[in-house]
C-alpha cells in the first residue's frame, strides 16, 4: 500500500474502527438522542447523551450507526474525548476539529484564508484525533470525519434549547 | 446474448476515449464507474469544440448564417436522439438538463394538471431518488398515494400483486434498468397492465437506453427520461420524451423565451412542441455532443454493445464469485440476460466506501454508496454497496484489475 | 467612462477567439449578435475539453481521484461565479440552465410558497419574456395581481408612481439592463423601494452581469438571475443567486439525487445549500467552462471591459445617426452612461428580417426580430427590430462594416 | 449583391411587397377573421375569407399584418391565388405550397424522404408563387413565407367547422 493510503489509515483509526468506544444506547428520557446523515454515502449515527443539568457535564454518552471506518473511528474517538467533559470544553473541541478538518474544505469555497481556523486550534489538545488530519487530504472523506461531531453539535444545541 | 453479434473491437474503442489513457499513482486507470457517468470519445469532444470554433450562435433566433448552422446543428441532433429511441417524431423530443429534469417536468405539468386528492401513483422499491422525489412532493402537496411495487428476493419486480396496486391509480413509474442491482424491468407488460387500468406509464430509462437498442414505440411507454452524459454524450442535458397528444394536452412547465408564441401584458400563448417546454436558451451545444455520441453508438451497433456487457458482466460475476466464495455478497440477478452490467457488492464488515479508498489507490474507480437509491439499501439491508459498471470500453483485464484490488483491499481492513 | 482604465486591446482579444476567424461568403464574419449569445476564448474551450480528457467523472459521489477532482474543479468554479458577482457565499449560488430557470425556480419555489390570491408582483414593461412568462404562470394559477412598471419616452423606466406599485407587493422584478433598449436600471434605489414595502426585489442581471461589474451586495437584491453563455461561458449552465435565509426557507423546486439528505418511502429531506435547489447530475463541465471565462473576463478587468463598450457603443450610435439621420429610428437612450451595448434599430418600410438577411450577406451578423419582448414592443409601437450587440472582441471597424451593410440593404429594397 | 440574396428576393416578390393584393378588411360576420403569428420575428397576420356557403368558393380575401418582404410577398400572393377559387382548390394550393417550402424543414427532421411531397405538388399550378422557391434555402424564413397559408388553412377549418 502507498504510504498516502497510510496517511488516512492510521494505526489508532483502524483500532477505534475494530473496536468502537461507547457503542449502545442509553434511555431516553434522561438522555437526549439526536441523528445525522451523510447524504453522499447514506452513512448514519445516533449519539445519546447524558447531560448533568447542574453541572454540564457529559456524564454519559453512547453512539449507534453505521459508517466507513473513518466514521466510526472519528465517532469512536469522539465519544471517548468528550465523555467526562463540560459542555464548553465539548464545544471547543467540535470547533478545533472542524477547523482541523476543514482547512481544505474553506480553501475550495475560497471564503477565508484559514487565519481564524488557527485560532480555533490554539489551546486545543486533540490526542488521538489528530490521527484524523489525513483525511484533509481526501476531501470527499471529510465528511465522514465531520459527521458524529457535527451530530453531537445537534444533540448539545438541542439540550441547551430545551433547558431554557 | 446475440450470436450474429461481432464482438467489439474494444482496444479500438479504447484509443477514442482520452480520458482512459489517465494515470492514477503511476497506473493506468481502470474506469468502472459508467453508470454514474460515462467518459466521452474524442468525436463526441470534437463536434462541441468544432461548434464553438466555427459556428456558435444562439439558436431559432437569428437570420444569419452562423444562427442557421447552429439551429440546423441543434435540430439536427433532437431527430438522432429521437430516432435512437424509436419516438414517432421530433416533437416529441423535449431537452432538458437531466432525467431528473426530465421527471419532475411530467410531475409539475402533467402531474399537476391531471393528479387530485385521493389518487394514486405506483412506483417500485428499487426507484432511483430521480423517481420518487418529484412523485413525494406531488404526493405531499395533493395528498396523493404511493404505493410501491416490492422486490423478490432474487432482485426483480414482484408482480404478484400489480393488478391491486395499479386499482385507481393514475400512473405507473418505473425503472427499465435498476441502477443498483443491473435487473433490467421488462417494459412492455407494465405498460399494458397499466393501460388495462387507464393509467399512464412512465419509464426512467437512464440506465437502460445507454446499453440496450431502445424502441419506445415497443414499450408503449407515455414518458421516458433518460441523460446524455451516461451515453457517452457531454453533462448538462437529457431527454424527456413522450407521446404528442399527451404534451400538447400538458400546461406549459418553465415559462420564458422561447417556449411563447406571443405575450401580452396579461397572458401568453405557448409555442408549438417540443418548443413549449424549453424555455430560454436551450444546451445548444451539449445537444450537439449528445448526437455525435448516438453517432458513435449507432455505428458500434446496439447489439453489440449489448453482446459485449453482458459478456462482461458474466465474467466479472464469475471471477468475484469464484475468488471471494461467501465472502462477497452480490446485489442483483446473476442471470445476465435480465440484467446490465452494474454489480454491486459488500463484504462483510468492510465498509463501501473503504473499499473504493483503497482500489482508488490503485487506480480501480468503483462508486460507494447509496447510489440514490435509499429505498432499495434500506429493503437490502445495507447502508451502502459498491458499485463497479461497464460500458463499451472496458475489459476482461480491468475485471482482472478490479478483483486483484479487492484482494488487496479486504487484506488491509482484515488485519 | 473610467478615464483611468486603459483601453482593451482588442487585437490580441480577438485571437482568442476561434469563431471570430470565421469567413462567411469570403468575408470576415462581423458578429454582433453578443446579447443574444457570445462567442468563447480559447481558455474556455480548452477548460472544457481538459475536464472530459483528463478527469471526467460525476460530482459529489465518488470516492475515487478522478471523482474529487472533478468535484474540486465544479465546486471551484461555483466559488469563482460567487466572487465575481460579489456574492457573500457559494451557499448562494445555484447552477441552473439558465437565466430562464433561475426565474422560474423563484417563482415556484418561492412564489407558490409565499403568494396568494390577491397579492401583486411588480414587472416593468422592459422585461423580457424570462421575467414575464414565470409570473403570468403564477399569476394565472393563484390569482395574483401584475402591475408593471411603466417607460418613458426616453426609454427608462418611469417610476413616478413606483410607490403606488408597490403597495402590497411582495416582490419587484426588474431588469438591470434591456436587451432591446440597453437601458441600465439603477438597481440600489429599487431594492430599497421594494424592501421599504416589504417586497423581495428580483433582478434579471442576465445583460448586465456580463458587461459591467457586479455587487449584488451592493445592490442588496433579494435575487440575481444570469446566463453564462452570455459572457463567454458554454451554453447549458446560468446561477441564481439569492440570500442565504431565503434560499434556506425555501421549498425545494425539483426532486430527485443530489438534492436530497435521506428518503424513505414516506418522504424526503433536503440536502444543504445550494445542493438542495440542484437535483439530478449537474451541468459538470459546463460550470468548469464558467469558471475559465470569469477568469478570462476578471483578468480583462470589468472596469475596462465596460470602458471599451462605452466607447464602442458612442461610436455606433454617432455613425448610424450621422450616415442615416431621420431615415434610422434607434430605440434606446443616447447616452452611454446609463446604456449597455445593445443597439435597436428599425428603417422606415423596411422589416428587420430584411435588413438582417442583407447583412448576413456581408457576414455581418446582427438580430431581428422581437427580442422577447414583446410587451416593450407593443409599447414602441413596432413588430420587430434590427439589434446590433457588442462585446469585448469588437471593433470600430466592424461597426464601419456594420454601417456599410446597412446602406446597401437599405439601397436593396429602395430600388 | 450575390446571386444568392437574389435567390430569395426576386423581382416578382419584391413587387408583391412593395404592391400587397388585397389588403384591408371586410365586415364579420359574413365574412370570417382568422390570426396568424410568428413567434421567432414577431410578424402577425389577420386573414379576412368570404366564403359562399353555397358554391364553397372564396368570393373575397383580405389581409391585415405585418412582416418582413418576404411573409408580405408570400401573403399577397397567396390571396391573389385563391381569391374565386373553391375551397378544394384553395386546400390543394395549400398542400402544394407547403410542399414546396417544406422539403428543406423534412429532411431536417429527417422524417420521411419528401417523396409524398412530390406528389402533393403533381398536377397543382402555382404560376408567380413558385418565385418564392428560394426561400427554401434560407431554412429561418420558410416561417416568414408559410404564416399567411396556415392561417388561411386555419380559417377554412374554422369556417368549415362552424358550418357543420
Ligand atoms: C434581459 C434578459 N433576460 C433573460 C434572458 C434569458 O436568458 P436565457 O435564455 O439564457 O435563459 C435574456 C437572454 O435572452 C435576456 O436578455
Ligand atoms: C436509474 C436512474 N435514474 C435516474 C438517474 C438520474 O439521472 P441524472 O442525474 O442524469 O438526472 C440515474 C443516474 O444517476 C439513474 O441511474
Amino acid at each position: 500500500m502507498s504510504s498516502n493510503l497510510e496517511d488516512l489509515y492510521r494505526e489508532v483509526i483502524l483500532d477505534h474502527y475494530r473496536s468502537p468506544r461507547n457503542r449502545g444506547e442509553l434511555p431516553v428520557p434522561p438522555a437526549h438522542r439526536s441523528e445525522g446523515f451523510n447524504p453522499l454515502c447514506g452513512d448514519e449515527v445516533t449519539v445519546f447523551l447524558d447531560v448533568d443539568p447542574d453541572t454540564a457535564i457529559v456524564r454519559d454518552i453512547k453512539i449507534q450507526g453505521q459508517g466507513c471506518s473513518i466514521s466510526q473511528a472519528s465517532t469512536s474517538m469522539m465519544s471517548a474525548a468528550v465523555k467526562g467533559q463540560t459542555v464548553d470544553e465539548a464545544r471547543r473541541l467540535i470547533r478545533a476539529f472542524k477547523a482541523l478538518m476543514s482547512i481544505h474544505e474553506t480553501r475550495l469555497e475560497g471564503e477565508g484564508d484559514g487565519s481564524d481556523l488557527a485560532a480555533d486550534l490554539e489551546g486545543v489538545r486533540l490526542g488521538d484525533l489528530e490521527a484524523l488530519q489525513g483525511v484533509v487530504k481526501f476531501p470527499v472523506r471529510i465528511k465522514c470525519a465531520t459527521l458524529s461531531w457535527n451530530t453531537l453539535q445537534q444533540g448539545l444545541d438541542e439540550i441547551a434549547a430545551a433547558g431554557e | 446474448m446475440n450470436l450474429d453479434a461481432m464482438p467489439l473491437d474494444v482496444e479500438r474503442i479504447r484509443r477514442d476515449f482520452p480520458a482512459l489513457a489517465r494515470e492514477i499513482r503511476g497506473q493506468r486507470v481502470v474506469y468502472l464507474d459508467s453508470a454514474a457517468s460515462s467518459q466521452k470519445p474524442e468525436s463526441v469532444l470534437r463536434a462541441m469544440d468544432d461548434a464553438y470554433r466555427c459556428y456558435y450562435a444562439n439558436v431559432h433566433r437569428g437570420v444569419y448564417q452562423m444562427a442557421e448552422e447552429s439551429t440546423a446543428a441543434f435540430e439536427a441532433a433532437r431527430a438522432k436522439v429521437t430516432r435512437f429511441v424509436g419516438a414517432r417524431s421530433s416533437r416529441e423530443l423535449v431537452f432538458v438538463r437531466n432525467a431528473t429534469e426530465a421527471i419532475n417536468l411530467v410531475a409539475y405539468s402533467w402531474g399537476r394538471a391531471n393528479l387530485q386528492a385521493g389518487d394514486a401513483v405506483v412506483l417500485s422499491h428499487m426507484e432511483h431518488h430521480a423517481n420518487i422525489g418529484p412523485w413525494q412532493m406531488l404526493a405531499e402537496e395533493r395528498d396523493i398515494e404511493l404505493r410501491w411495487i416490492p422486490m423478490t428476493d432474487d432482485f426483480r419486480l414482484d408482480l404478484s400483486t400489480l393488478d391491486e396496486l395499479l386499482r385507481g391509480a393514475r400512473l405507473l413509474a418505473v425503472t427499465a434498468m435498476s441502477n443498483v442491482l443491473g435487473t433490467i424491468n421488462d417494459i412492455r407488460p407494465l405498460a399494458d397492465a397499466a393501460h388495462a387500468h387507464d393509467a399512464l406509464l412512465l419509464v426512467d430509462a437512464c440506465q437502460y437506453v445507454p446499453h440496450v437498442a431502445t424502441d419506445i414505440v415497443e414499450w408503449d411507454a407515455d414518458f421516458v427520461a433518460f441523460s446524455a452524459h451516461k451515453m457517452l454524450g457531454p453533462s448538462g442535458i437529457g431527454a424527456l420524451c413522450a407521446r404528442e397528444e399527451i404534451l400538447d394536452a400538458m400546461p406549459p412547465f418553465l415559462g420564458g423565451g422561447e417556449m411563447i408564441r406571443d405575450v401580452r401584458l396579461d397572458g401568453f400563448t405557448t409555442n408549438e412542441l417540443p418548443w413549449k417546454f424549453e424555455a430560454g436558451t436551450p444546451a445548444i451545444v451539449e445537444a450537439i455532443g449528445w448526437g455525435a455520441a448516438i453517432d458513435y453508438l449507432a455505428a458500434l451497433g446496439m447489439t453489440e454493445v449489448r453482446d459485449h456487457e453482458e459478456r462482461l458482466t458474466r465474467y466479472a460475476l464469475d471471477a468475484l464469485t469464484e475468488r471471494f466464495g461467501d465472502a462477497i455478497h452480490i446485489y442483483g440477478p446473476r442471470d445476465v440476460s435480465i440484467r446490465g452490467g452494474a454489480i454491486s457488492f459488500l463484504f462483510d464488515d468492510i465498509h463501501a466506501h473503504d473499499i473504493s479508498q483503497v482500489l482508488d489507490q490503485r487506480g480501480v474507480c468503483v462508486r460507494a454508496g447509496h447510489h440514490c437509491a435509499k429505498p432499495l439499501m434500506r429493503r437490502l439491508g445495507v447502508p451502502a454497496t459498491s458499485r463497479a459498471s461497464f460500458y463499451v470500453y472496458n475489459t476482461e483485464a480491468e475485471v482482472d484489475a478490479l478483483v486483484a484490488a479487492l484482494v488487496a483491499a479486504e487484506a488491509f481492513f482484515r488485519i
